[in-house]
């Protein structure tokens, strides 16, 4: 993966995951749980598109 | 294929994962499976009624 | 129209009706009206591009 | 143009066609020319305001 | 600032602006609330703009 | 840079301006102000997190 894309998709998680996690008006200090939804969204993203990849290869092979 | 993984990804993601937790719940994996069978779907009604009037 | 411009549309299309129609969890199978949702949202949106396009033509006729 | 006609389209279904049927219902005809209307006087206000903070 | 990026900071501009002003049903004209919105949504933006960047210069200034 | 700057400013505005006025108010100020430091913090606990899992 090239650096180009690895900072594009730093912007789009940090949009998507503000837009999920970050609900009411910014403060001093992230609440405890903001923060961990921001770790968690990234995280969950990530486990979300290796799973349905997976899905994906998992019915071509029965095919 | 990858722009429909991706928009697939972004609107399951948002539709199955509302709360983002320490791992993919078993209720979040197959609301997931689902999302993506209804996804496609609707990709193929959306491509075939379009396609039906520009011919 | 090529074939490139064609797919990029559908791309654009099913994430607007989709959107727009499955507002519920998905389900194993879509309900009949979100069905019909997704059919009548593509068409009604062609409808809705062709009929701005002729009041515009309308109105220039008629300057 | 093509992108004022594209943006005007999206907002104007949105607005306008909120729940798609066999055909657009002359309600949702008035509702579509009112907001071609307002998007374009939307569009003037907003350019010239821009302007008027550049010069 | 070229012709091309104004054209297209207008295009942003009436989007973001039109879905933070206008919520109601398209009518024959603008309410004044809605059309004063518009116009100062711009201008907010823009002072948003210029305030977020002075922020950042006077924390580099002061580092 | 530019593109943080530019998703930055569209956020705090949006969570910060909810009624555009003649000025931007003190208490808005203080909301931008706040929200370009959670803004940058968001930016690096999501681009650590996902280098971490690159690695």
């Amino acid at each position: 993966q090239t650096q180009a894309k690895i900072h594009s998709s730093v912007h789009n998680f940090t949009t998507m995951c503000w837009d999920k996690c970050i609900t009411s008006t910014p403060s001093t200090r992230f609440s405890r749980s903001e923060e961990s939804c921001l770790v968690s969204c990234v995280d969950r993203f990530l486990d979300t598109s290796i799973f349905l990849v997976k899905q994906i290869q998992e019915r071509r092979g029965s095919q | 294929a990858q722009q429909l993984m991706n928009n697939m990804n972004e609107r399951c993601f948002k539709a199955c994962v509302t709360k983002p937790g320490d791992s993919l719940s078993s209720s979040e994996q197959t609301c997931l499976t689902r999302c993506m069978d209804r996804y496609m779907e609707a990709f193929n009604i959306v491509s075939r009624t379009y396609v039906s009037r520009l011919a």
